[in-house]
């Protein structure tokens, strides 16, 4: 008590101190207070305040109850018992000490680097959130835990943001020039080598343990689609969710990195220069068939693809159909933004600890890097026999935009021939190859579903 | 389990190219029974056009506003 | 091998045929991978590629999850086993083709004709991912099954689509001229003897059984009012949803060809040429009173339509207070948007063909072409019996409207009046019954839970 | 079954007329009670009236800036 | 029948008059009808018209399905059986006729004295519903009960609003001007007060039992915060949440009036005239940073907070990050809104009759007014010892807008600073500690949530 | 009970003042920090004055044809 007086004369003028000093004389009261009702405390409030026959019994509870003492129990663990150590790599107050970084990471590379902030912004943030001690906010009764069951466990946000994509998709430049959808066939290629990269190293590296449905969920990365993504991880793989989901958005804001060294390597100067002639008009008749079109040669295809391509084609007919705009604009703004940010939270409950450090992340990461570099070459390679067998040329680079990452994909593609000729604009060239390659992932998704799921 | 994943691959492989190819197709043929339609829609469209003019009309109107304005000016100080 | 290297080289030039060869190649291939594998099957994988013993194991599983084969097994089922089929009229795999045929049709309708697109193409897009094979994404475990049960049988979509349908109502015409509101009684005449038609179809014709409930549901087809149908059709008889939901709005769509020539025909060319004085003007606070009066009515009244009538007068509360206009605009426009896009769906996926395919949809569509008939006759000889007993003339073809269709009805019945005398606008006088239709059926169908729910 | 749905319809018929007839009532009443404050409004009403009177005009104004470009046109060529 | 026909004809002329003798004739058909039908009635339309054995059959179950008749017998109950009436206040169907007046009291406060409405329109509507005879619309299956199942135990509505709030509300004015924090933290001395008031009445006054957990959800009341509010009571005390509700948006309603009084009585006309001097820009990394900080003090020191804390400051993070614009926009709009209506009405189910008439909600009332003049003069008390220590002097007032109430509570400080001094605008001053109060009563809930929970 | 309350009166305004503090020392603490991010951004700032500047220009220019008209009409009336 003298001592709280003392520091108040001591630092008089400045009320930051004075409420310091009241501070320590409520905790001080509140232990008192606490210690004098412990002995005659009603039964009824018991059970509800069980610590409080100890004399400081609310002070410590209230001690237990923070996130401080979670963290610094969780280091004490790192020095003392090494032994209940074994199925863990590292204990879990440091660990969720660390996620909470990595959440606060994801977030400034969204902000600051531009790395697809509306996804990565509440997937970091909802990774804090999960790695806060105490709260369980991503445990089955936790209000994350609860999103992410009712959205990405039945696999409804994706099919929406799905559905989104689908009224945002202007599928006139694959319509105008049908044959570069194969090239946005030829860059899921990623995903199956990737695949069986994930299950080499589970052979491999002995801390790795990739089952195949892990191996197909990790894969899907090199689709460069997020939705397919999530929505194949959610059914194959749930606890990879995390880890796959910041990939795959990571590497998508990563494409103007990852992908122009590729293409240019596996194109010559005079490949990258080829210009290609003006796009017809697509009537909007065609567009309206379209989605029909893709519907039914997945039904009969491969009826696993459906819930994902028939979503896409679905938000398509809204848009190109011309006569229900109110719904439309509804699942392009209102309904996509909702989802983003319940599906982004969620997503972000998976970031928890005990799920995400581990050494199966790091290879994770790493398989995905390849299957987008994989993808790309894939795509540009195919243009560049297409090239040879055809007497229409086109421009390789162009099949870069293969891998999706719709439309960064195509952006970059543009970029790199506007490098190399500044009258060569293939942005609508590239936007072909582009939306095929998300209808290509989704349906390899619909593959790896029907023979792994 | 690395040759089952080579078995998955080629499955897969196989059957995106089966799909897009297939799509790749059905655009070709739908552009050709739908080009009548597209004819039909051109006529359509030209009337679009025309409203579309229309359009850069008023918007040229603005720019007229933005002359008049000038030339009260002009006047203004004359 | 040998052909499709010779497929190759004669198709040389062409990029599709190359494509196409390496397609085969990679299925010939996958086969041979799959038989090679078979052997050393790993146990972990077993379960997952079961059929993966026999040589041609991978593709045969692809081959049994695609669409193609589930049709081509029920077109089978056609023509071999028909002692299984007494249950059903058609097989499967052909019933599903036929729905995927008239959820088409649906699409088509609502682009081309202009059927009420906003319902009818997600009803129809989701009546073709319904009867998808394989996938069973109208299932429980479907998202479109998840979405039904969350939505529609609960009851919330129908209800929030109703406040929306508040939010957007003026009920000004109503309150102008009260005495109109006995027309919209009187067209709820369609919904009791169309119910009355539907139990006697159900006597006398041997494939059709309706239950009391299933003809409750499906006489308030006449109501012309879509939630409302959708609201009682899942309390009451949930299997024929879909017919219901489809007939209801066809038939909303089809109110200019079905309702002229009975308005007509009922009417002399003096009686459509009556030319009603103007209306007075409506207080706000009427207009804040109004719903608020119509909800103590129910409550005292009938309780068990309190749901319905309490939802619209709810969004009509929110839309007339003045005060809370973000929560009206969002309440008629983004939340509505929303929920009918996902509330055509789900009434999409009760379009699945074992439910659809069965003569009782025909009688459906017949019985509610009857409702429509009959309900826009009681109003407009109600609106004559009306002009016999009062000195004050109402036009009596505004009796048409009080089968709510709002406002699709009023627009018919202004047509028809224009028709007759060009300067004579009823649109407004058309709105009175119209609206107070609304409230006619969702009191119909409050009878109709009471007494046989 | 028949003869019950006759039940049901004369039961139906009964409420939904009940209902509306009261309805018919409550608002007659109403629009008695509720004179006064219409009135009161009304008031105000000449108000807003007042306001959408200057709502006209900035259309009209919009008229009288193509007026005005006219007259500049006018002006400019003579 | 002859007394009807009499009537129609002395009425002669008037339609309503024609149709009410329609009406009487229809009914007495039905149950001549019932009667009829009653002897061969088939045995599957038995078990749902179980009355119809009896001649009045129908009539009479129509009857019984009422709210007149329920009203009625709720009245009946209130004279003749009082033995049962022990554990209950007044009768069900008095106290659901009083319940509705309630709701219709709510509604007009909103709508002519301006009282929240965005909440009080839809919690009063949600109230007249929940008080439906027969209905049951708040039970378990009923759909309000439904929505306060799925939105308001699991705490998500309240979450997803507070994400809203965080979207809408700038802490630039606290960021510069931070130890006006402080004065946010003194407002929430309300709570704690109450919290023993509500503790006291509950051990002097026979009728009323407050557990420590309903103290401490009455308590939150004096943090002036009503997403706050709902979370916590939703948490602690589910049954009083209607009360709680109620009293924290009426309150917040009313601080024009309940605030200033006791500012005037608590600072001499020098203090109220103190001019503060103008702020300090803040710069953009700051607002980035902030929310992240406040985050963090959260998660070391109260976890048990973080929801609340959480969502609100990753609403504010989403609007200050500047590149998820379209997200920051739908959570501050389409998402709140839809929210809010939900929301309000789920709360108003809350005010059933058993739960809210009760002596209990009358304290719950008396002890929230508290709070609030608790609140304030802590605030502004506060602030005038903060000036006894420091030399840059603050305007006492601006304390009393710690007890949050955002924006209101600012904006009376604004007005009773302008009634002093014209020319003294202390708005953007008392933002800081009203955006400082929003976060002290989160943290309040927390600990309250961690000790009581 | 009463006295359990304020057990957790103390307890709970401790923890309000504590994370109150923090918060100040915090946000003092990052104003210090940051400050020289926030003297980089002034320069950007200007940048954004100078285009709600043209924006008020644009508003300037509205005021201007209100100008226009009325010059237009009075040398319609002159
Ligand atoms: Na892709
Ligand atoms: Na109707
Ligand atoms: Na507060």
């Amino acid at each position: 008590m003298t001592r709280t007086l003392r520091l108040t004369k001591k630092l008089s003028g400045k009320p930051l101190a004075i409420v310091a000093a009241l501070l320590v004389l409520c905790l001080f009261c509140g232990v008192s207070m606490a210690g004098a009702t412990s002995a005659p405390a009603p039964a009824s409030a018991s059970d509800t305040l069980d610590a409080s026959d100890a004399p400081t019994g609310k002070v410590e509870k209230l001690w237990k109850s923070t996130g401080l003492n979670a963290f610094v129990e969780g280091g004490k663990a790192l020095f003392s018992d090494k032994k209940s150590d074994d199925h863990q790599l590292i204990p879990l107050g440091i660990g969720q000490f660390i996620m909470i970084i990595v959440g606060c990471l994801l977030i400034w590379l969204a902000i600051k680097k531009g790395f697809e902030p509306l996804l990565l912004i509440p997937i970091g943030f909802g990774g804090i959130l999960a790695n806060v001690p105490v709260a369980a906010i991503a445990g089955p009764e936790g209000f994350l835990g609860l999103i992410y069951g009712f959205g990405i466990q039945t696999g409804l946000f994706p099919l929406l943001i799905f559905m989104g994509v689908g009224a945002m998709t202007d599928f006139g430049p694959l319509i105008a020039n049908p044959k570069t959808a194969l090239l946005g066939a030829a860059a899921q290629f990623g995903i199956f080598t990737t695949l069986i990269g994930a299950l080499a190293l589970s052979q491999f590296i002995p801390g790795i343990n990739f089952s195949l449905q892990d191996a197909a969920a990790i894969g899907i990365i090199g689709g460069a689609d997020g939705p397919t993504a999530i929505f194949l991880a959610g059914k194959l793989a749930p606890d990879l969710l995390g880890a796959i989901a910041v990939a795959a958005y990571s590497y998508m804001a990563l494409v103007p990195i990852i992908q122009p060294p590729i293409m240019k390597f596996f194109t010559t100067k005079e490949e990258r220069g080829i210009v290609m002639k003006q796009m017809r008009h697509v009537s909007k008749v065609e567009k309206i068939v379209f989605p029909l079109m893709v519907l039914g040669i997945c039904i009969l295809l491969l009826p696993d693809a459906t819930p994902l391509i028939g979503m896409l084609m679905f938000g398509n007919l809204l848009k190109e159909c011309g006569v229900v705009e109110r719904l439309s604009k509804t699942a392009a703004n209102e309904l996509i933004n909702i989802v983003t940010i319940l599906l982004g939270l969620a997503v972000g409950s998976k970031l928890a600890a005990e799920k995400f450090l581990q050494l199966e992340t790091l290879g994770i990461l790493i398989l995905g890097l390849v299957a987008f570099c994989i993808g790309t070459a894939a795509g540009v390679l195919l243009a560049k026999l297409m090239n040879r067998l055809s007497t229409e040329k086109i421009n390789p680079l162009i099949g870069a935009a293969g891998v999706s990452a719709v439309p960064m994909a195509a952006r970059v593609v543009n970029g790199v021939g506007v490098e190399e000729n500044p009258h060569n604009f293939l942005l609508m060239h590239a936007m072909g190859p582009n939306v095929a390659g998300v209808i290509g992932s989704a349906v390899a998704a619909g593959v790896l579903l029907a023979l792994c799921g | 389990m690395i040759v089952e994943g080579l078995g998955l691959m080629f499955a897969g492989m196989g059957v995106v190219f089966a799909f897009l190819t297939l799509l790749v197709g059905a655009m070709k043929v739908s552009a050709k029974v739908l080009k009548r339609f597209a004819d039909a829609e051109t006529t359509r469209g030209s009337l679009e056009t025309t409203k579309t003019a229309v359009l850069h009309q008023v918007g040229d109107e603005l720019t007229e506003i933005a002359v008049a304005i000038a030339a009260v000016k002009a006047c203004a100080r004359s």
